[in-house]
């Protein structure tokens, strides 16, 4: 597709609006539908549109697998890891009501966004890693 | 006539979970191509999804956020937590599934499971 | 932080986290030893934790600190923690063996993906066997059955994938029945851990979902332990696997869903109910038999000894079943023994596999002449190691038979005993073929064959030496299974 | 008036299964399968489920489509057509035992909607009244899902981690990506 000029420019204004909305999802997933599952499928989509449209080439350069490896374990470092932290904290494992020593309800607020993040990274990354892995085969 | 209408209606959710579960499965075990295999798996995991949500309906009930009013009923939140994990965990299957049929016709040239057997009978 | 208090989570979380950072060791050379550790501290926890649990009894650890039924759970009784040591010592034994023992195609840098998928189909076994609540069962059965997926079609032979796929739809299939019976139980009583839902089942045995329920989930349950007439996808997954994958498997993965089985039989639904008005014994039982002789017969006739060893185990898992429908006590110690002797034993054929393709390149049964003399430590394992299939006295086989027989007698069935007895004749058929090949034939005269590197042959002698200690010391392994008995049949 | 709209809903999603397992095309099967998802997700938001609803819509017509169109370009579009009655016959039988079990279960079932059934009447309630005071999160699919429940949620990560992993072990050519 990377001869249609019309889209190009439109998938180009388009991509950073796809990642906007998904970090709303992401972020607002405690007040309405949503959080890091959903999140991270949308931020996948967004890179899969420009993979599809610029060439899966200028895909994997911005993304090369080594910065993907980073997300897909990294987010799931974050979750394992706020659940460590509440063990030295001094609590039971994932417990998050000891990560604020003051206020437990502020300590659950931390952790659910935290382990939020962790998953919307990991979705995020496997999903456009996958992508990536089956759309090189088919370039070759 | 009332009567039998309150049972159907009672119940047309399950029978249409199970619905999905039989063709699923039929899809699953009488098709030989590997993709309508995975399709078929899919149908039969939603019809498990359908199941659960089905059962977490309350009548009357709103989506489980809280609003302000105090009276309001909830449907329950518990169902929808596991269907969650579950749809997660058909996306993973899924995935995996289309891996191995690339792996599978790039070694055999075929996505029809009677040639893949055929091509390895000595 | 109090160590001691946190070991339940541990179990998990050590090899949990020691996925990803293996995932990214991006020097080859350190991803190795880095799993060898992790899978090491694992092992050391379930020791702990056994430990822990013979000591004080049931351990019960909440995740996120909330209580039960509203929380995550996860309950060590004497059952669980020997199955998490037998899990967790078999990565430990075959770990270090890897490098050797996953076929020439997989390269340094795949390598690592590979140790990282062993970690978490270690950790996946492991969560299915501590976890206290019903739907995490599930979640953690998805994790191990993925991973195993993509081991099982790492394998260098084509058919490797195409077997992975149909494990995968058949093991699909059979999780999502598991879910179905979870989701009824979870209709009728409304709570998910298995505690409450055993409590708040009784009085709703006579209701159709619980009947339901429980044939959804034994349904499910017998994929997953390869239980004949569904133990389709267990042959070809275990022949084409690389080596390192089918000793980890073979030894541990249908232990797993035996497991599910026992534990929702006798925690959720009650065993009086299920072996009483279920009447599930007249199924377990002769399924059970017809397995121990359809994989014996088949084992007999096959050409690849891996294959001949899956099949065998579909017979072991025949043993295991009946085992479990006898419903009375000397039948479930032998069902909880013989997951954990049938463990080692497999594991330590499979072994043998792994040393004979790494000299030979494959595991035909013509590659066996000779073998004997050239590589006699082996083939002396193999020996050991078969015996114990058969169930010679002295032998952990013998242990898990005896009291097989003595549940049987117990419950009247006389023919169930006698029928134990003739399917063990068959076994020395299979292993006897490979021994005659192995030590009267003569051997090729194409290039000397050397026996199998240390590496390899150490944990191949370690599994062996296990079969024959726990043969002699039985009251360890029969002690804790009878005290896991205590607890499942309730009577502390 | 909810109640018809769902029943219909129900008919429509099980006519376009049926028509997703009589196809023989796979691309028209697969963006079949992303419509069937869409309606899927109105009878989620029709049964009060909306975050369910939305990651049904965004994996079954988004990631699920895409990666399904991903691997048929990679393969042939067509499925062939075979008779296998022996096969045929296997699967009524065991696709009947199926629906007879769950058709049994059903008959003493609590009703649809009933606010009294044992699931909202154990644990559930808990959630809904005790959450916005201990978690502090309206949204209480939120609440269980990363605080109550939120092991399951770790367990469900590392599903799609090892998914990742075991996707990019199969197929992903090392020579290509920088050492």
């Amino acid at each position: 597709m990377n001869e249609h000029l019309i889209v190009r420019v439109v998938t180009k204004m388009l991509v950073p609006f796809v990642l906007l909305f998904a970090i709303y999802v992401q972020m607002h997933g405690d007040f309405g539908p949503g959080g890091g599952f959903q999140a991270g499928v949308i931020f996948a989509t967004g890179f899969i549109v420009y993979g599809l449209v610029f060439g899966i080439e200028r895909l994997i350069k911005a993304l090369p697998l080594r910065i993907l490896l980073f997300g897909i374990s990294g987010g799931l470092l974050l979750y394992a890891g706020v659940g460590i932290a509440s063990l030295f904290a001094g609590g039971t494992y994932l417990d998050y009501g000891v990560l604020d020593s003051h206020d437990p309800v502020h300590g659950q607020h931390l952790g659910i966004l935290l382990v939020e993040l962790g998953v919307g990274i990991t979705v995020a990354s496997v999903m456009t890693a996958i992508f990536i892995t089956f759309a090189e085969r088919w370039h070759r | 006539m009332t009567e039998a209408l309150v049972f159907f209606m009672a119940h047309a959710n399950t029978w249409a979970a199970t619905a999905l579960l039989c063709v699923g499965l039929w899809v699953i075990m009488v098709r030989g191509n590997l993709f309508k295999k995975v399709i078929g798996l899919n149908i039969f995991q939603t019809g498990v999804f359908l199941f659960y949500i089905s059962m977490g309906y309350v009548r009357g009930g709103t989506a489980p956020i809280v609003v302000d009013d105090p009276d309001a009923v909830y449907s329950n939140p518990l169902p929808h937590v596991l269907i969650l994990t579950a749809i997660v965990v058909s996306v993973a299957t899924t995935s995996l599934a289309l891996a191995l049929i690339v792996r599978i016709r790039e070694s055999y040239g075929t996505t029809e499971e009677d040639d893949v057997i055929a091509a390895d009978e000595p | 932080m109090n160590l001691l208090a946190h070991l339940p989570a541990l179990q998990i979380v050590v090899p949990l986290v020691g996925a990803p950072i293996c995932a990214l060791l991006f020097n080859p050379r350190l991803a190795q030893p880095f799993a060898v550790l992790v899978s090491l501290v694992t092992f050391a926890i379930s020791i702990a934790l056994l430990n822990q649990v013979l000591a004080e009894g049931e351990v019960v650890y909440r995740m996120g600190g909330w209580e039960p039924p509203w929380g995550i759970v996860y309950v060590v009784d004497p059952l669980n923690a020997l199955l998490l040591c037998l899990v967790s010592g078999m990565a430990a034994i075959v770990m270090p063996a890897v490098r050797l023992g996953i076929g020439s195609e997989t390269t340094e840098r795949s390598r690592r993906l590979f140790l990282t998928l062993a970690l978490l189909a270690l950790t996946g076994m492991l969560g299915i066997v501590i976890t206290g609540d019903a739907f995490n069962l599930y979640v953690f059965l998805e994790i191990s059955s993925l991973s195993s997926y993509a081991l099982i079609a790492t394998g260098t032979d084509r058919r490797a994938a195409a077997a992975a796929f149909n494990y995968l739809v058949q093991g699909t299939v059979g999780a999502t029945f598991i879910l179905i019976g979870i989701g009824l139980l979870y209709m009728m009583t409304g709570t998910l851990n298995m505690a409450d839902l055993g409590e708040r089942v009784v009085d709703l045995r006579h209701t159709a979902p619980i009947q339901a329920a429980l044939a959804f989930i034994l349904v499910g349950a017998a994929v997953k332990a390869a239980l004949f007439p569904a133990h389709a996808w267990m042959p070809n997954a275990y022949t084409y696997a690389p080596s390192m994958v089918s000793a980890f498997f073979g030894a541990t993965a249908t232990k797993v869903g035996a497991y599910i089985m026992i534990r929702f039989i006798f925690t959720v639904f009650g065993a009086e109910w299920v072996f009483g008005d279920m009447m599930v014994g007249w199924v377990l039982v002769p399924l059970g038999i017809a397995a121990a002789f359809a994989g014996s017969l088949v084992a007999i006739w096959q050409t690849d000894l891996k294959r001949m060893l899956a099949y065998s185990s579909v017979a072991q898992v025949g043993y295991i079943s009946a085992a479990i429908g006898l419903g009375n006590k000397d039948g479930l110690i032998a069902a909880i023994v013989h997951v954990f002797n049938h463990g080692l034993m497999k594991g330590a054929l499979f072994m043998v596999m792994a040393c004979v393709i790494l000299r030979m390149g494959r595991a035909d049964i013509s590659s066996f002449r000779g073998l004997g003399r050239r590589m006699p430590v082996t083939m002396g394992c193999f020996v050991v190691a078969g015996l114990s299939m058969i169930g010679v006295p002295l032998t952990v086989g013998f242990v898990s038979k005896w009291y097989l027989i003595l549940g049987a007698v117990e419950a009247g069935m006389w023919p169930v005993a006698v029928l134990v007895v003739m399917s063990s004749l068959l076994a020395v058929v299979y292993i006897w073929r490979v021994v005659e090949v192995a030590y009267f034939a003569p051997p090729p005269d194409t290039a000397r064959v050397r026996e199998a590197p240390a590496l390899l042959l150490v944990p191949t002698l370690l599994l062996t030496v296990l079969c024959v200690a726990f043969g002699v010391a039985t009251d360890t392994t029969v002690g804790v299974a009878s005290y896991a008995v205590s607890f499942l049949m309730g009577e502390p | 008036m909810e109640q018809i709209i769902d029943i219909l809903l129900l008919l429509l999603v099980v006519a376009m299964a049926i028509a997703m397992a009589r196809l023989t095309n796979l691309i028209a099967i697969a963006i079949l399968g992303g419509v069937y998802s869409l309606v899927l997700a109105s009878i989620y938001v029709l049964l009060d489920a909306v975050d369910v609803a939305f990651t049904e819509a965004a994996v079954g017509a988004g990631i699920t489509l895409t990666l399904m169109l991903a691997a048929i370009s990679l393969s042939a579009r067509r499925e062939r057509l075979r008779r296998r009655p022996v096969r045929n016959a296997i699967a009524v039988a065991a696709c009947s035992v199926v629906a007879a079990g769950m058709i049994y279960a059903s008959l003493e079932m609590p009703h649809f909607g009933d606010p009294d059934a044992p699931i909202h009447t154990h644990v559930a309630p808990r959630y809904i009244e005790a959450s916005p005071e201990e978690i502090g999160v309206p949204n209480m699919v939120t609440s269980i899902l990363a605080s109550y429940r939120g092991y399951d949620t770790l367990g469900e990560t590392t599903v799609i981690f090892t998914a990742g992993i075991a996707v990019l072990a199969l197929l992903w050519r090392w020579r290509r990506d920088g050492r």
